[in-house]
């Protein structure tokens, strides 16, 4: 058969170098990532393989993975400087043994775990990813919701690179940003709770505000979109509650409607696991929608409805495009007819059950912004022009599934 | 072609016949993480349809033979409000957790009609936890669920935090009690 | 709505617990496995979940799994205790940090981990799971197969519970029981590397035989499967490799082919991750076969040949239904019509690309012996009579994909 | 039913078409963990088919539209012997392994024909390690392949033993030389 031994071959192969056509290449070679960051960057998360894949829906192209271990794979992206943020819960033997939760530095152009932050193991574990963990507006700390069932924030000095200290919350969970040192909290009386720290990351002030929604009758979802100073809360039957955070006190602003009254009585509603995004250039607002009745607000949703924020008008309705079939990351594609098929029953079927839909919507902060969607029926990302509705393809990410998603720039553009 | 389901009676059965309500594809990412926390639901309810009587097992539940009888089913009747895997398909049973895993004590009690009599049970879900997510028998009913900051109506949440290890594995749903009859 | 507190709900629970049809039950309830166990248990092992499943054959009933950490799942079960035995791969931040390999003893009652044995770091991962680890046929000792890549045997004392020693083995690889303090190893040049312990499982004699094939030629691969004293080895070419190993040294018995002349014509072949099983009572050999080329020596099988040993005769060819389809751990499955054609279009697309046949096939050692399928394209596992290859159906466990496969009692028939 | 009957055909047909040589749905088990260790290929073949020409782009490589010179394709020239995925898919290159991850100095070599120049060439498939697995372009091309105890050509071991973790990501295929233009 003509086969050689590996010694021979080298040899052979080094001493006809010279003669070949392709040069000789060098190993050990590892890509980085390209500075500056790209506007159409994504990091989709799945959790069945337990890491986030950063993908560019420019060109559909994989840029690379960060781990994260068990639970919701979710990257924070800070402005200030070229770092991703990854918040790992891990046993010492997989699935039992000493439990590590710990805040991870990524290198943004190297991609690889540049230092580590040991957390208080209390870390809260839920389907929901919304509010789980906060980037402060300085960049300088994260807040970290632990649940033991006690509530209460982890806070870590990122710039310093070291937890900071532990914050009581009691009543009150999860954490947004609201100012350069300031998170915000939902209590359970339908309140906020703010949270400020001291340079040092400890804790400053906490106060309390006075309900701003009844959590019995129509409750707000975790699942928040920042606008500049707001934040814009979507409750249940579908209203959104805009909290004005620009001042030392919240101001709750007027709530208003996502669905007019026909709407209503057919039941369209907001659901999924992440149903709201803004395009803060523009001041648009992306909501995640499906037909369906009381108790549906996980569904996934089978519309995207784009309203104008100054106005509150609904600018358009996207019908979506279903999500595409993969199977532990190998995507069910076929050319020609065969494709144009799979794509048709892709589309079909979206929304044909709860869980075969879009679970979670992003929107990139740039001029020509993409609207992305991912759910757990596919391992596919799917973009579309954020500003046209147009549908612009799937990228196959290698995942099995995807649950998590988060545009790293989302309200700076790129790292300064 | 007959015989090949015959394993399956009462065993994971087709849940593309539940989809209208329930999971097909199965909200992967709430499966695997999700507890079973579980909302209460509203006890006040319109009136029970008639008891059915010589379907009764001995211990007053549902003919077995039906969805809401058998616990291998996601419309076994004590799931009302059951996220997650059920035990009854992973090793344990509607209210024994699988071998080798541990049951949470920390959780949450949902409120379900037992159509066999009539009345509302307090049922406590608890997670089974240290093993990690079981695969089968996805059960999702988001009835009366409420956000994470609602922690003790949040289905959403992990509950194996009451045990030696938060990894989530599958749910039981134990009866602790009966609730008013009318509410 | 009627909603109550908890604290309420729970008070007026217990009052009224007296007046339930329904007993009230007690809490922390955890099952435990039957004693003896069932004839038709199988562990079928995902490397996505990485964990392995037990199913009960007989009922298509899961009995519980074991976590395995990175790698092939996979499970040993002893004669001489009711305990399952599980090596595994862990870091201290999952993908990345302190690497730990361990062997972890499961109570075959608990199912819980009891104990675990740490083993050099050196353990070897392919995705190849013949040969990798063996139990001795006193119960007494595994050996684990190292690469680093020098090749070495881990040897771990069950009974015990310790490590006793690492036992260089060069140029040979894997590992096979071969009587009650011998393992027995494939060498790179066609012999075999006999490795016997001492009481302390420490090495006591390594003997080499001479070449008994021809690794250039036609190498056999690391699916053997055991038949009393003997271990048959399969070829790229299908021809069975006896090795009688009752005495002192091999025995290397005249080789036989699988298929005959018309068939070798025809490209029917051997192939896939474990292709061989031994029904030991009544001395049949399964042997996995599809039709390819040369170098499809790991493609998937479409049949099961069946043979007597004592005749080296084929009784009967077995046309495999196909694996169902499953989406991470989901059957899809329908009833009437649709189910109907689920179930035709698993059959008519199995062995239609090299991935989509059955990966491996095991049989259980009792009197009315199943014949297990698995394989990389579905969750399912299905099963056949071993005596008259009937179609059994499948059971759905809940697994990604499937791809070791096992049958613990297999030369015992249970625990003593 | 009979539209039904036709798309499935129809994409069956596909992937059949498409996994004559590769893989859909691609051995996930081998994928996950098995590395690249590429067997050794036949030096000794045919002459080539003449050089493409005007096709080939100035390092020598086949035209980049056709598979053979597409190194995100399993196609492409280099991976003659490869089996996992393709790092070029996975955010590095054919010759450069994803941000993060090392590059596993333990390797085997392989040899691939350039149709490009119609020389075979020694390609080291080596292993981008510590990170998990990348899942995008699996590619398996057993050709050569020989059994876990013939090491140096069991294109089924991990590689990534020469890392600091053993966690397999994907695959790189870096030139080194040039083998004997006839075997």
């Amino acid at each position: 058969m003509g086969r050689r031994a590996l010694a021979g071959l080298l040899l052979v192969g080094l001493a006809a170098a010279a003669r070949a056509d392709v040069p000789v290449e060098s190993l050990g070679r590892v890509e980085t990532l390209p500075l500056p960051p790209g506007p159409h960057w994504a990091w989709v998360g799945d959790p069945v393989f337990r890491h986030a894949t950063l993908v560019d829906l420019s060109d559909g192209r994989t840029l690379g993975i960060v781990n994260a271990g068990f639970g919701m794979p979710t990257v924070l992206t800070p402005a200030a400087r070229p770092e991703f943020y990854v918040v790992e819960t891990h046993y010492s033997r997989g699935s039992r043994g000493e439990r590590s939760d710990v805040l991870t530095i990524y290198g943004g152009r190297s991609l690889a775990a540049e230092a580590e932050v040991v957390l208080p193991p209390k870390r809260a574990h839920a389907a929901n990813t919304a509010g789980m963990l906060a980037l402060s507006d300085d960049d300088r700390f994260v807040a970290v919701f632990n649940l033991t069932p006690a509530t209460s924030l982890s806070i870590v000095d990122v710039e310093a690179r070291r937890f900071s200290a532990e914050i009581e919350t009691p009543g009150c969970s999860l954490a947004y940003a609201a100012g350069p040192r300031r998170f915000v909290s939902l209590c359970m009386n339908g309140a906020l709770m703010l949270v400020e720290v001291d340079d040092e990351g400890r804790e400053a002030r906490k106060t309390r505000s006075e309900p701003f929604f009844d959590p019995q009758l129509d409750p707000v979802t975790e699942k928040a979109a920042r606008w500049e100073d707001r934040w814009l809360f979507a409750s249940f039957e579908s209203w959104i509650h805009p909290v004005d955070l620009s001042g030392a006190a919240p101001r709750f602003e007027e709530r208003w409607s996502l669905v007019n009254d026909a709407e209503r009585v057919d039941d369209w509603r907001i659901g999924g696991m992440q149903h709201l995004a803004v395009h803060e250039p523009t001041g648009r607002l992306y909501a995640l929608m499906h037909r369906g009745g009381p108790d549906t607000h996980k569904q996934g949703g089978t519309e995207v409805w784009i309203y104008d924020l100054a106005s509150r008008e609904r600018l358009q309705r996207i019908e979506l495009h279903g999500l595409g079939f993969s199977y532990l990351g190998v995507p069910l594609r076929a050319e020609g007819f065969t494709g144009w098929l799979i794509d048709k029953l892709a589309d079909w079927t979206l929304g044909m059950a709860p869980d075969i839909a879009v679970d979670a919507i992003a929107v990139t902060q740039d001029a020509a912004p993409r609207l992305v969607t991912v759910g757990a029926v596919s391992g596919a990302v799917a973009s579309y022009d954020a500003l046209t509705g147009e549908f612009l393809g799937r990228a196959y990410v290698g995942n099995a599934t995807n649950v998590t998603l988060s545009t790293p720039f989302a309200r700076t553009g790129g790292w300064r | 072609m007959a015989r090949m389901d015959r394993w399956m009676t009462g065993f994971a059965r087709s849940l593309a016949r539940r989809t209208s309500r329930r999971s097909v594809l199965a909200g992967i990412g709430t499966a695997l993480v999700g507890g079973a926390a579980v909302p209460l639901l509203p006890v006040a309810r319109g009136r029970a349809e008639p008891a059915p009587g010589d379907r009764v097992t001995p211990s007053g539940e549902p003919d077995p033979t039906t969805p809401a009888g058998d616990p291998q089913d996601c419309g076994y009747w004590r799931y009302c409000a059951v996220d997650g895997f059920l035990s009854s398909c992973c090793g344990g049973s509607h209210n024994a957790c699988p071998p080798g895993t541990q049951m949470s004590p920390i959780t949450w009690l949902g409120t379900c009609r037992n159509p066999a009599d009539g009345k509302e049970y307090v049922i406590s879900y608890n997670d089974c936890c240290g093993k990690d997510v079981c695969g089968s028998c996805i059960c999702r009913r988001h009835e009366g669920d409420k956000p994470v900051y609602y922690t003790p109506k949040s289905n959403d949440i992990d509950w194996c935090m009451g045990t030696r290890e938060i990894i989530y594995n599958s749910t039981v749903a134990v009866v602790v009690g009966v609730a008013r009859e009318k509410g």
